[in-house]
């Protein structure tokens, strides 16, 4: 644990994130960063994400921008010689980030996306496309007044429709219920 | 008719409702019959993983709770995702008694983790490459196709346990046994982008791009895929793809159901070929 | 009745101030059997040893006990004393009254009391001390080394330079092993054939070296001293003493491309060939894989070519027995294959780097040829792929080693040497070439290593990178190289022309199988495992099993040499008598009341216990026994502790020495 | 000093050779000072310190006895110590279920570097053996008025009498076996002749275990011998082969059912072990105080097969042969320990003993641990490697210091 007074920063006490994820396991190969897709755009890339986690430097690391570029594409994870679920922490950092609700600026938009689709999720059982996108956007459009992305895609939806890829009546479960239930004892207990 | 059970996740009953038409038919003609999971619900998809970990395993074990209960043994998923996050839920219920007792509880059925989930290679491949080489009707000598695996088909090796992760080679087999040819390329395992079509278009479009280009410069005149996501990336959007990076694909993008169902002699709009975006040339 | 001696010391006052040694005396001579006891202030001195000695004439003794230190101190010294007056050394016991008494206690009546103690209960056991004599076990003096690589070859020739027989064998055609193959070497880069042939000529001259290439040990029976090896002579199908390697037969062979295992399938070989020139023996074999003669009974060109009448296509495999006293295990390493799943199925390969799959992705060892002067391109660079001068090459470190998802736990500690060493060879010879290497950390602990990797670095300018590689794929004739840099925490993609990657080192196929023959132990990896890391490093648990070179952990051609002079200089010892004289303190099994249920056998660390049978003296069997081998046995007691009928026993350490001590406390 | 009244415990250590006796010789260098109440015996290994030699320590008036060697990687002789560790895994149960007072024995490893240690060590034994007083071998506060249910009745075998007659009938007509040892309605049967097989049946009586009379020499010399095998004396016959006293090719072997794969019911264990220590003590003295040494037990054994049983050896006497308490309790643990990982619970011990011991329950207290600890059930599989003279390096030793 990184000496607060020495970083400069807060830390974490290290049950922030679950012991499952063994990072004191990491010895910093780099191989995660060599095989992610999305590292080139990242302002701390997978394996010093890591780092700061095994540091305790939690905090820094959820208000990394990367962890929402991440793709979950599980490269970093799948080769990792060390076996550490690189991915894995990946979530874990954007699940604190997401219960913070403080996640990082211009990244916002995938977080308001995963949101509005867990939402959606909750309210139908399944996805429902076209009320994603409403929601989507007018959250995305409040948060940042970008009119262009307000209406970017728009000229997908007659094609989409044309071929008879898009849905009007929802794709509703029945029992809805427990998923009500199961959403509110998950959201909770986090 | 052999039965089966069917877990179609959103993507095929939303945009990809192609892929649905295209694995019912390809699975009919030979002679295997989905049955949907009762009640079925969104697998979590990122969205769960990424914001919340109990929810995540919760929402597929009440899947697999669902399956269980209709008295399946073996369901389809043919989305990646889905039968990744299936198949993951299903690991770590099997690993951990008190966990499957609390996930029991939580989606409000005894779950068992009995149901083994699988994805449509698998599910052809159960169906037999031999059946499915005598079934040909139409070789498909024109196609060369680079076949697609993405991420989730072969990732996390120790969830999906399907193929190698590196050098995976079961849909060249069934292409291969369709009379097509298929191309030697490199992008075979890496990621479109997902998920993140809407929220982060960018990186879709650059990571879209870098696939069809290498499966174009290996001589490839379509990309076989499996993943609904894959083929939202790559088809609805090849448009834009071409517009930002002012180059021209022309790439058709198949479901690996689609090739099957043409040779086995299914016409295109049988399989729901005439709702992809891009024609094949 | 016993006639013990006893002789208390004061070791000046260590003893003598918290035991009151007067008083020990006199209560001593007390006991039942006790003829005379004695004190001194330095038992161990001249004038103490020589009290013992007249005692022992004056008082008849038959037994001697000294009330003194620790017998891991001084029991040889009153071993020996007793020894020269004429008593059998083993009939002698020491009561440790000093560090186990004087030393620790303040209390000098508690202390005396103590001390008294402890004499009577060796008292009472030097009652029950058998005269033992050291076990003699013949020596033939002759060694078998297993390997010809460098450490074979060292080993082979120091044992042979003392004096002794060595029978050195080979599976390869040819000795040299994989040295014979490398380019140059670390970190003073000297040709390593230059070197090395020399040496390899030597061991085929010597004349108390007799070669078996082409050979493997079969079978292996007996102990130390007297082992018998079966060693199987793999038909060779020309006759290595007609023959005079003139090489007309193989250069008729129309068999060209086969592809050569001694490059590494860099290059090719004929169907009848030697692995490569300085081969030795220089003889050739004929692959019976590929012979056209053999498979299907055509072609025979070289047979006919052949003016000595050489080549016999009707050879078959010979087994010949060798008896030697010990055996040398040297049989080296071979790289982990990269890419797919191995022989025991553990390891999953490194399907991402394509090796196998693109031509331009070699392994270390292949890239030794690619530079070595005697290699298939005579040491001109040129990739495997289309003979180009690859322009930039990317070096990876680590792979398979440090790795526990899909290649090894272990460091192979050479790979940050040799691989500097390639950027470097490389930087040589293609002076406008680029050269990356891909590393996680350096380890370069050696004399003159950490020097040769700076200068690989600063003077060759080879390009160092902290990271290792993900993924290779090829595009438009490039491999391109997808790395990362972690210490500027960036991705890092290079287009190569050439990559090599530094595979981890495994110990020899087979090594398992030979190990079980010997008796000598391996780890989950099959290294095989020295009896102390540190004190014994090259003994085996096997007594006369001896191992050198990189068959017990990876290591370079200095540590290999220097283990196989070690290992010749441990045989040496063991040969400069023809006996071996070992410590009599060892296991005995009582067979007439030996219920034969093996379970000592089962127990024994040593493998010194064998089932046998009990015959009369006409040879008519009476019964199942178990066996101590004396020659193998090291007296460590297992056996009688799980013995159910106290059947085993232990000299020195005998039931009846331990519970007499026992009963004397009564 | 003033709550034990001047009581001087007497302490045995068995000390290895090469570990904890050159740990004591470096306390000795350092001069630390420990209570002189302890007596070293140097063995060469821990390897080698056998049970009998702890219990010999407590009838020569030891109050506590110490066993230590070299930490577990460390041994000189490679792993004499992890055998050790697996028998005191073994023979520990043991003498709990007898409610012998474990504070009075010790297992550690000390190394030749750990002077400080073993000056710890001996000073923390004198001091709890003063706490505990003077030991007094065997002696029974009182009595026991525990009872153990007993044999549970004997199940009645499945197998058919007609037929099984016939097979033996056939077998000895035939020449292919020279005896068919069975059991009869009134005990065990050794035919020999054709019509001596209509004296066998599957649900007889034998006190004594029919797998013995395989060991017998009279019984050797019939020739062949066919065995008629409950699943017990499969079991025993799968114990004997491991143990190579017997060649299954030798013996004709027939049998109705398997050798059982139902967990044995240590019921009348479990209930032992619920009373206080001191209890069991009394049970078992009461117990052992109507043995006569009439060694029905050995003899009715399936697995008591030495030539020459360790108690009829003397030189040394390593048990008391009297047929008084420390005699009866030596010979009962020897017994019992040398089944540990072996009995295969046929109970001809207990019903062989015309004092009518429950002996079977001592037996199944390592078979307990066996099973318990190593998942290992004695004569499950006539291929498994025993329990005794193996070892791993992942054996329990919570109870060494």
């Amino acid at each position: 644990m990184i000496d607060a007074a020495t970083s400069g920063e807060a830390t974490a006490v290290p049950a922030d994130l679950p012991a499952f994820l063994d990072l004191e396991n990491c010895y910093q190969c780099g191989k995660c960063t060599a095989g992610c897709p999305v590292a080139e755009r990242m302002d701390v890339v997978p394996n010093q994400l890591v780092r700061l986690a095994q540091l305790g430097l939690v905090e820094r690391a959820r208000r990394a921008e990367s962890i929402w570029q991440c793709v979950s594409c599980q490269t970093c994870s799948t080769r990792c010689p060390k076996s550490v679920d690189c991915a894995a922490v990946i979530d874990a950092l954007r699940q604190l980030s997401f219960e913070k609700g403080d996640a990082a600026g211009s990244q916002r938009r995938t977080v308001l996306f995963q949101e509005a689709f867990l939402r959606n999720i909750r309210r139908n059982g399944r996805l429902n496309e076209l009320e994603l996108v409403g929601v989507f956007k007018t959250k995305a459009f409040l948060d940042d007044l970008s009119i262009p992305f307000l209406f970017k895609d728009a000229m997908l939806a007659p094609r989409m429709r044309a071929k008879g890829k898009l849905h009007f009546k929802p794709d509703r479960v029945k029992d809805g219920g427990v998923l009500e239930r199961m959403f509110d004892r998950c959201l909770r207990q986090a | 008719m052999t039965e089966i059970g069917y877990y179609p996740g959103c993507a095929l009953h939303g945009s990809s409702n192609d892929y649905e038409t295209s694995a019912r038919a390809c699975l009919a003609a030979l002679g295997v019959q989905l049955r949907e999971v009762t009640d079925w619900v969104c697998c979590g998809a990122t969205a769960a993983h990424a914001l919340n970990h109990k929810l995540s395993v919760a929402l597929p074990a009440r899947n697999l709770a669902l399956a269980e209960h209709d008295g399946f043994r073996e369901i389809l998923a043919p989305c990646p995702m889905c039968s990744m996050e299936l198949l993951k839920a299903r690991q770590e219920i099997l690993a951990d008694e008190a966990l499957r007792a609390e996930m029991s509880s939580l989606v409000e059925l005894e779950l068992r983790g009995g149901v083994n989930v699988l994805n449509l290679v698998q599910a052809l491949q159960s169906a037999g490459i031999d059946r499915i080489k005598a079934a040909v009707k139409k070789p498909l000598d024109g196609i060369r196709a680079a076949c697609y695996y993405g991420c989730l088909l072969t990732r996390p090796p120790g969830v999906v346990r399907f193929d190698d992760p590196e050098q995976p080679r079961s849909m060249e087999a069934i292409v291969g046994a369709l009379g097509a040819k298929t191309v030697d390329w490199n992008y075979r395992t890496e990621c479109c982008g997902a998920g993140l079509t809407m929220a982060n278009e960018e990186t879709v479009l650059e990571l879209s791009h870098r696939i069809l280009t290498n499966a174009a410069a290996h001589g490839a005149n379509c990309v076989v895929t499996v993943c609904p996501m894959c083929h939202v990336n790559l088809d609805m959007k090849q448009a834009d793809i071409e517009r930002r990076f002012n180059a021209k694909h022309k790439m058709a993008i198949y479901y690996l159901s689609d090739l099957v169902g043409l040779a086995l002699g299914l016409s295109e709009k049988e399989l729901g070929i005439d709702r992809h975006f891009v024609a094949r040339t | 009745m016993a006639r013990v001696g006893v002789f208390t010391c004061w070791c000046g006052e260590n003893i003598a101030r918290t035991v009151d040694v007067e008083r020990v005396t006199e209560d001593v001579s007390r006991l039942p059997g006790v003829r005379c006891s004695v004190h001194y202030k330095y038992m161990c001195s001249d004038p103490g040893q020589a009290l013992v000695r007249e005692r022992i004439a004056a008082d008849r003794l038959d037994r001697v006990v000294v009330a003194s230190c620790s017998p891991h101190m001084h029991l040889k010294t009153f071993r020996r004393a007793v020894a020269s007056a004429g008593l059998n050394p083993f009939l002698l016991e020491m009561a440790n009254v000093r560090e186990h008494c004087s030393w620790v206690h303040h209390n000098k009546e508690q202390a005396t009391r103590k001390a008294v103690d402890l004499i009577r209960m060796s008292v009472e056991r030097v009652k029950h001390n058998r005269p033992l004599d050291p076990i003699r076990v013949p020596v033939t003096r002759r060694a078998l080394v297993i390997g010809g690589g460098v450490a074979g070859i060292q080993a082979a020739l120091d044992i042979a330079d003392a004096g002794y027989e060595v029978a050195l064998v080979e599976r390869e055609p040819s000795i040299g092993g994989k040295m014979a193959g490398l380019s140059e070497t670390f970190p003073t880069l000297d040709c390593s054939q230059c070197i090395l042939t020399p040496r390899m000529v030597e061991a085929g001259q010597h004349p108390r070296i007799k070669l078996y290439t082409y050979s493997e040990v079969e079978e292996v029976t007996g102990y130390v001293g007297n082992f018998e090896v079966t060693i199987r002579q793999k038909a060779r199908y020309v006759d290595v003493e007609k023959c005079s390697g003139c090489g007309d037969c193989w250069n008729v062979c129309p068999l060209k491309k086969n592809p050569s295992e001694f490059d590494f399938g860099m290059g090719f070989r004929r169907s009848i060939y030697i692995p490569f020139p300085q081969a030795v023996p220089a003889r050739p074999v004929i692959d019976k894989k590929t012979c056209a003669k053999l498979i299907r009974n055509g072609c025979g060109l070289c047979e006919k070519k052949c003016t000595r009448g050489a080549i016999n296509f009707k050879d078959e495999d010979r087994l010949v027995k060798e008896e030697v006293g010990v055996v040398v295990v040297a049989t080296g390493y071979r790289l982990y294959s990269i890419g797919k799943q191995q022989e025991n199925g553990k390891l999953s390969g490194y399907g991402e780097y394509g090796y196998g799959q693109y031509k331009d992705v070699i392994d270390s060892l292949q890239f030794e040829r690619l530079v070595s002067a005697s290699g298939p391109t005579s040491g001109a660079l040129k990739r495997p792929s289309d003979g180009k001068e690859p322009k930039t090459v990317v070096f990876i470190s680590c792979v398979g080693s440090r790795d526990n998802a899909k290649g090894i736990p272990y460091c192979s500690k050479i790979c940050c040497m040799y691989t500097a060493k390639h950027a470097m060879l490389y930087r040589h010879k293609v002076h406008d070439g680029e050269a990356h290497v891909f590393y996680m950390d350096i380890r370069a602990g050696g004399k003159g290593y950490e020097e040769f990797v700076r200068r690989a670095i600063e003077q060759d300018g080879a390009h160092y990178h902290r990271g290792r590689v993900s993924k290779i794929t090829e595009e438009n004739g490039k491999l391109v190289v997808r790395g990362a840099d972690t210490l500027a925490g960036v991705p890092l993609t290079i287009e190569a022309d050439l990559v090599v990657l530094a595979a981890a080192m495994r110990p020899a196929a087979g090594v398992e199988t030979l190990a079980q023959k010997l008796n000598v132990g391996y780890d989950e990896f099959g290294w095989l495992l020295e009896s102390h890391p540190k004190l014994r490093p090259v003994e085996t648990n096997a007594a006369g099993v001896f191992i050198c070179g990189a068959c017990h952990a990876p290591k370079d051609i200095p540590e290999s040499v220097a283990q196989a002079s070690a290992a010749a200089g441990k045989v040496a010892v063991l040969f400069a008598n023809e006996e071996l004289s070992r410590d009599p303190e060892v296991a005995r099994i009582n067979e007439q009341t030996c219920a034969a249920c093996y379970a000592c056998r089962r127990a024994c660390p040593y493998h010194a216990i064998e089932a046998a049978e009990v015959r009369s003296p006409k040879g008519a069997f009476v019964k199942n026994t178990a066996r101590v081998n004396p020659g193998l046995c090291m007296g460590c007691g297992t056996c009688v502790a799980v013995c159910p009928s106290k059947s085993a026993d232990l000299d020195g350490f005998s039931e009846q020495q331990v519970y007499a001590m026992v009963e004397a406390l009564a | 000093m003033s709550e034990t009244n001047g009581f001087e415990p007497k302490i045995v250590a068995y000390v290895c050779n090469w570990c904890t006796y050159l740990g004591a010789d470096l306390a000795g260098t350092n001069r630390l000072e420990y209570p002189p109440n302890v007596r070293l015996i140097r063995l060469p290994c821990t390897g080698r310190i056998d049970f009998n030699l702890i219990v010999k320590a407590f009838e020569m008036s030891a109050d506590a006895v110490l066993v230590s060697g070299c930490h577990p990687g460390d041994c000189h002789y490679t792993a004499g110590n992890y055998h050790a560790r697996r028998r005191w895994m073994l023979f520990r149960p043991l003498l709990e279920a007898l409610g012998f007072d474990l504070r009075r024995i010790h297992f550690t490893w000390i190394s030749a570097a750990e002077g400080r240690k073993f000056q710890q060590v001996i000073a923390e034994i004198t001091e709890s053996a003063r706490k505990l007083g003077p030991y007094r071998p065997y002696e029974a506060n009182g009595e026991s008025k525990w009872r153990p249910a007993g044999l549970p009745p004997p199940k009645r075998r499945s197998g058919d009498d007609a037929s099984l007659r016939t097979t033996a009938r056939e077998l000895l007509a035939e020449g292919k076996a020279g005896v068919v040892i069975g059991r009869g309605e009134r005990g065990p049967v050794l035919a020999r002749k054709p019509e001596d097989a209509d004296r066998l049946t599957w649900n007889g009586a034998s006190k004594i275990a029919l797998t013995a009379y395989l060991k017998r020499k009279e019984v050797r010399a019939l020739g062949k011998p066919a065995i008629v095998a409950g699943p017990a004396d499969l079991r025993a016959l799968n114990v004997l082969e491991q143990e190579s006293q017997i060649r299954r090719e030798d013996i004709h072997v027939i049998a109705a059912e398997g050798p059982g794969a139902a967990p044995p019911d240590f019921s009348d264990l479990d209930a032992l072990l619920q009373l206080e220590p001191g209890e069991r003590m009394a049970y078992w003295a009461g117990e052992f105080d109507r043995c006569v040494k009439c060694y029905a037990c050995r003899q009715a054994c399936p697995l008591c097969y030495c030539e020459r049983c360790i108690v009829d050896k003397n030189r040394p006497q390593a048990i008391d042969t009297s047929a008084h308490a420390r005699g009866n309790f030596a010979w009962h643990i020897t017994r019992a320990f040398h089944l540990a990982g072996r009995c295969v619970g046929c109970g001809a011990c207990t019903r062989a003993c015309p004092a009518g011991i429950d002996l079977r329950l001592l037996n199944q207290a390592a078979a307990r641990a066996a099973e318990r600890q190593f998942g290992y059930r004695a004569g499950a599989d006539p291929k498994a490697e025993p329990l005794v003279g193996v070892y791993s390096l992942t054996d329990k030793e919570e109870f060494i210091g």
